[in-house]
């Protein structure tokens, strides 16, 4: 028989580096205690991993690295409740545990061959990092077509992963457009939100996928602009975040239609969605 | 005609007019369920539908729980600027559930001015499961009430039992002694004096007599049947706070298990919470699926509270709840002392 | 498919042989009189009068509280898994079903529970035919019966004089096979008997409006009926607590010192905290929503993902439910 | 075991008075058993009896609650209508079979360092006759 589903493997916080400017956001690098629990745990971007600390309990959260970077297992986390907070208090070498990989990855037999348009906002931009770098690895990218970037949070600050923006804006195999409400001194980018920047860049729904994640006033108004531009609802794909438990599909939490958002999503097409409830 | 009937009758008269010349929006009573022994409750908003409305022996549910939800504002401030007016609400009530509504009405979680209270006699309804207790191994297909106010049973072998009534109404009732609704708007029926009954006092003090060892044990046996689902406290109307202590869970300060120290906990706190405010309708008992003695600790709180300051909850509007107040010379023998 | 006849002294001897192999449960009184499955022997003999269990036996392999993980100095270790045999002796055929239907849930091949499969591993089910039902019972509406024998190993059925015992699956062939000598071979006389006891339970039993539950339901996902339901409807949780087939759970941390472990406990879809996210964001937010969720699961959303409704008729909800909601109630008017 | 056990006791002493007291004890040298464990709160009146009953599952053998004399609490009457809850506490674990000893209230002012003193003592003693606590207490091992 398999493992148990609810064991979690033994890792440690090898690093905690702060994202934001408001300081509730912070990526963890994490570590497996054991080797062949990094070779059992084989991933995809888009898929989650529930973290656990005893005593506190578990919490589902997207994976912000991917496969590709071998040496790394990035988690990042926003302050909001009891075990995130917990978690922020922990320092580099604190024992951690991660059960998973959990739910389905983005579609990426579906994906290859495609121009790929990636959409975050603010603090959902973790799992469409992971993406990213799938797909500019080096070995991938002959794989996809077009990839473009479109990234918007409140302030600058608040933009995730700022080394990691600035480098791919350097590149020439990835276009990426970073957007702000509010703009401080010295920044030259986009201001305004993401559905404006989106249908000022009108990119083609020819041949192409859009992967959108975001807060759900953004997701309402880019969905909008999406349809306005031609892309169908099956070429949306979306990234559902809901209260889940047991991660399996068994506790009935996450339970959204016939579905379970921890096994038969996170990551859902707007066509799917469609057919469900709206109930998430 | 039996009194049932004629009350029945008077009370569809009384929620048409209420409905009709719009003094209420909604009307809440009860209307005939699909087992024999039950209603259930009724919300009405159309003076044509009243015929809906039942009165018989099986008007068990305390209409009062639902009148917190009906005025609750909504707890984010924009949905509270969207949200509808409160409705104004005829309610159809016994003497217990009068009471409630009065603990409710101190504590300021209904509105006076948007409640029409009728007031129903009520001699003592029917506990659903002492009168399935009481057919043996017969099913019940239909129940109505006598000329003499006892249970005529329809059973499974095409057979008709009567069930005397008192052996078939519920603890609470027994134990009652306000079944007048002595506040209302409207009052339907003749309201039947309270009785002096001493039941709920006797039964305290038959486990109170027992030795210490005795009662932790008593005590263990009727709450270790306990399933933690909540339905005594969903179904009392006086547990109406936003989020319960017990479904906390930022910190979860208690198990949600079976652990014995988690139920006992559970059921002690809410026998201190509901001190001083619980008007002993019994709604908690006939909710429990599982049949516990869930007024065990409330029977003896209530005790405790009318003998130590001569208070019993339920009974002015304007009377300061009896833990929000104090007198210099309570008693205080309990105090340690050197 | 074995079929065999036991009287009812050697019923006894039978339960105190495989009270030898492990623990035997079977029909007794419990302290308020009322017919449960308790640990056999009891003082008061057994009984096979009563119409069904206040509690469906899922508790046997769903405790309401089950530790998953054990914390030692802060670190997560597998909770032991229970080793010893069980029997069940005289779950109702509605109930036994139930198992089968959960089943799909917690052993669904992909990641099986281990703790409610060595659960289910480790007991033997013998089922009861029903005699009497009662009028919330609306089995045969949901595609068992009073004698259906889906979900045990064997089915046995009262007869004047002696029980019929129907092996059900290979478990329950050798349950049987090791007790040859305590059976006697089922005559026909007793075959017939069986067939019309099962049939006179039958024919009591009321049709509920159950057929194309999931089309229906579908259509009716905007029904003005959610509302009324969600006025009335306390959540209580009683219905899903005492339903054979509701399965949802929380999981919670209990630590003190190091020490302590992560439990799994009951939960339920009437309760507003079930789908609460961190943001206070609720999905479903209202009792009309969450009644509607539980109606939807049971005969749309089970019956899109297996074919087949989450109910099995017991009726327990509709008996317990303080406000006397029947989903039958709401199962026919969803389809005028 | 029992012969090392010694009992742990949980006090909940209001800032104004009780805590006081137990600080002029100490400044006074005032020799009382080292088993209590000392919350602070700003008056009896904040004391929710799920505070001692969440005391006693967590694993105290008693608790302790004390507060200004009445007619003496800073906020004029906490303690006063703090005595009506205690009242119902005491009686209420009485009833249900738990040794009503193992929650205890008392009054204890700033200037009462000996009182205090003499109370611990005999909470102490009261408890370490009663034994361990066992009927609320959680146990994590299960």
């Amino acid at each position: 028989m398999s493992r148990n589903p609810y064991l979690p493997y033994p890792a440690r916080i090898e690093e905690a580096v702060v994202e934001n400017e408001s300081r509730d956001i912070k990526t963890f690098r994490l570590a497996f205690e054991d080797p062949g629990s990094a070779a059992e745990f084989r991933y995809l971007p888009g898929q989650f991993a529930e973290l656990s600390l005893p005593g506190v309990g578990e919490a589902p959260f997207g994976i912000a690295s991917s496969p590709t970077e071998s040496d790394r297992l990035l988690f990042s986390v926003k302050r909001v409740g009891v075990f995130t907070a917990e978690l922020h208090s922990l320092e580099p070498g604190a024992p951690i545990g991660v059960r998973g990989p959990l739910g389905r990855p983005f579609p990426w037999e579906r994906m290859s061959g495609k121009n790929l348009l990636v959409i975050g906002g603010g603090f959902a931009f973790t799992t469409l990092r992971a993406l990213i770098k799938q797909v500019l690895h080096p070995d991938q990218r002959a794989h996809f077509g077009s990839l473009l970037v479109i990234y918007g949070a409140r302030t600058p600050g608040e933009l995730m992963y700022g080394n990691e923006l600035a480098e791919w804006q350097k590149r020439s195999d990835i276009e990426v457009h970073l957007t702000v409400d509010n703009a401080a001194n010295g920044w030259s980018q986009h201001v305004g939100v993401v559905p404006a920047v989106l249908e000022e860049l009108k990119p083609s729904p020819k041949n192409a996928l859009a992967v959108v994640c975001g807060p759900p006033i953004m997701l309402k108004f880019t969905l909008l602009s999406l349809t306005k531009l031609g892309f169908p609802d099956d070429a949306v794909i979306l990234s559902l975040e809901m209260r889940m438990k047991c991660g399996v599909g068994k506790c009935g939490r996450c339970n959204i239609g016939g579905k379970y958002v921890c096994k038969d999503g996170p990551v859902f097409t707007r066509q799917e969605l469609a057919s469900l409830p709206a109930e998430y | 005609m039996s009194d049932s009937q004629q009350i029945e009758t008077r009370l569809r008269e009384t929620a048409e007019k209420l409905l009709r010349e719009k003094k209420v929006s909604l009307f809440l009573g009860y209307e005939k369920a699909t087992l024999p022994f039950r209603t259930s409750p009724l919300f009405l908003s159309k003076p044509e539908e009243v015929e809906r409305l039942a009165w018989n022996p099986f008007c068990t549910t305390n209409l009062s729980v639902y009148l917190p939800r009906l005025f609750k504002a909504p707890v984010d401030a924009r949905a509270a600027k969207a949200a509808p007016p409160p409705p104004t609400v005829g309610v159809a009530l016994k003497g217990c559930d009068i009471r409630s509504v009065v603990a409710l009405l101190q504590e300021r979680q209904v509105r006076r001015e948007n409640l029409v209270l009728v007031g129903i006699a009520c001699p003592g309804m029917v506990d659903r499961r002492k009168a399935e207790k009481a057919l043996g191994d017969h099913q019940a297909l239909g129940a109505g009430e006598d000329g003499r106010g006892n249970i005529r049973v329809v059973v499974d072998d095409g057979t008709e039992i009567t069930l005397r009534r008192e052996d078939v109404v519920a603890d609470a009732c027994l134990e009652c002694r306000s079944p007048a609704p002595t506040i209302n708007d409207i009052m339907i029926g003749t309201p039947v004096e309270g009785k002096k009954t001493e039941t709920a006092r006797l039964r305290t003090a038959e486990f109170e007599s027992r030795p210490l060892e005795a009662r932790w044990a008593g005590f263990q046996e009727v709450f270790s049947r306990c399933i933690r689902c909540n339905a005594c406290r969903q179904a009392c109307p006086m547990c109406y706070c936003q989020t319960c202590i017990f479904d906390q869970n930022r910190p979860r300060w208690i198990g949600a298990g079976t652990d014995l120290s988690d139920v006992a906990i559970y059921h002690l706190v809410r026998a201190l919470h509901l001190a001083g405010r619980c008007t002993e309708c019994g709604a908690c008992e006939r909710a429990c699926p599982m049949g516990i003695d869930v007024r065990l600790l409330g029977r003896k709180m209530c005790a405790e509270v009318e003998d130590l300051y001569g208070y019993r909850p339920g009974e002015a509007i304007d009377a300061t709840p009896v833990l929000s107040s104090f007198a210099m010379d309570d008693p205080q023998d309990f105090v340690t002392e050197p | 498919m074995t079929e065999k006849l036991i009287s009812h002294t050697n019923l006894e001897r039978l339960l105190e042989r495989l009270r030898e192999r492990g623990t035997v449960y079977a029909p007794g009184r419990d302290a308020e009189g009322e017919v449960a499955l308790l640990q056999w022997p009891q003082k008061e003999p057994l009984t096979l009068e009563f119409t069904n269990f206040r509690q469906s036996p899922k508790a046997f392999f769903l405790p309401q509280t089950q530790t998953l993980l054990r914390f030692q100095d802060g670190k997560p270790v597998e909770a032991s898994l229970p080793s010893g045999e069980r029997y069940l002796f005289g779950v109702r055929p509605c109930d036994a079903r139930a198992l089968l239907l959960v089943d799909k849930v917690f052993l669904d091949g992909d990641q099986n529970d281990p703790y409610y499969a060595r659960l289910r591993e480790k007991t033997t089910v013998i089922g009861l035919a029903c005699a009497q039902t009662m009028p919330s019972c609306f089995c045969t509406s949901v595609g068992g019966g009073p004698g259906d024998g889906t979900g045990a190993d064997v089915l046995a059925v009262a007869l004047d004089a002696d029980l019929l015992l129907k092996a059900v699956t290979a478990k329950g062939e050798d349950l049987l096979s090791r007790a040859v000598d305590l059976l006697a071979e089922a005559t026909p006389a007793a075959l017939q008997e069986a067939e019309e006891r099962i049939h006179a339970a039958q024919d009591q039993l009321a049709p509920a409006a159950t057929a194309d539950s999931d089309r229906r339901l579908r259509e009716a996902y905007d029904s003005p009926l959610w509302e009324t339901a969600g006025q009335k409807c306390l959540g209580c949780g009683t219905c899903s607590f005492l339903c054979p087939t509701c399965h949802c759970f929380d999981i919670t941390d209990e630590l003190r010192g190091g020490v302590g472990r992560r439990v799994r406990t009951w939960d339920c879809c009437a309760y507003p905290q079930f789908t609460l996210h961190g943001s206070g964001h609720n999905p479903r937010p209202t009792p009309k929503e969450r009644w509607r969720q539980r109606m939807m699961h049971k005969f749309r959303y089970a019956v899109e993902n297996f074919a087949v409704s989450f109910c099995v008729g017991c009726g327990r909800c509709i008996r317990n439910c303080p406000v006397s909601m029947d989903l039958r109630t709401a199962l026919k008017e969803l389809g005028a | 075991m029992p012969s090392e056990w010694e009992p742990r006791i949980l006090a909940f002493l209001c800032n104004w008075c009780s805590y006081a007291g137990a600080d002029l004890a100490g400044v006074s040298r005032i020799q009382y058993p080292p088993n209590i464990r000392i919350i602070q709160v700003p008056c009896s009146g904040r004391i929710n009896p799920f505070f001692l009953l969440r005391g006693l599952q967590n694993g105290a053998d008693g608790v302790l609650v004390s507060g200004c004399h009445p007619g003496d609490c800073h906020y004029i009457s906490g303690n006063l209508a703090a005595r009506r809850k205690f009242a119902l506490v005491k009686e209420l674990l009485k009833y249900a079979g738990i040794e009503p000893e193992r929650v205890q209230f008392t009054w204890v002012s700033a200037s009462e360092g000996g009182r205090f003193a003499a109370i611990v003592e005999k909470v102490v003693e009261q408890i370490q006759k009663l034994g361990p606590n066992k009927k609320l207490v959680k146990s994590y091992e299960r």
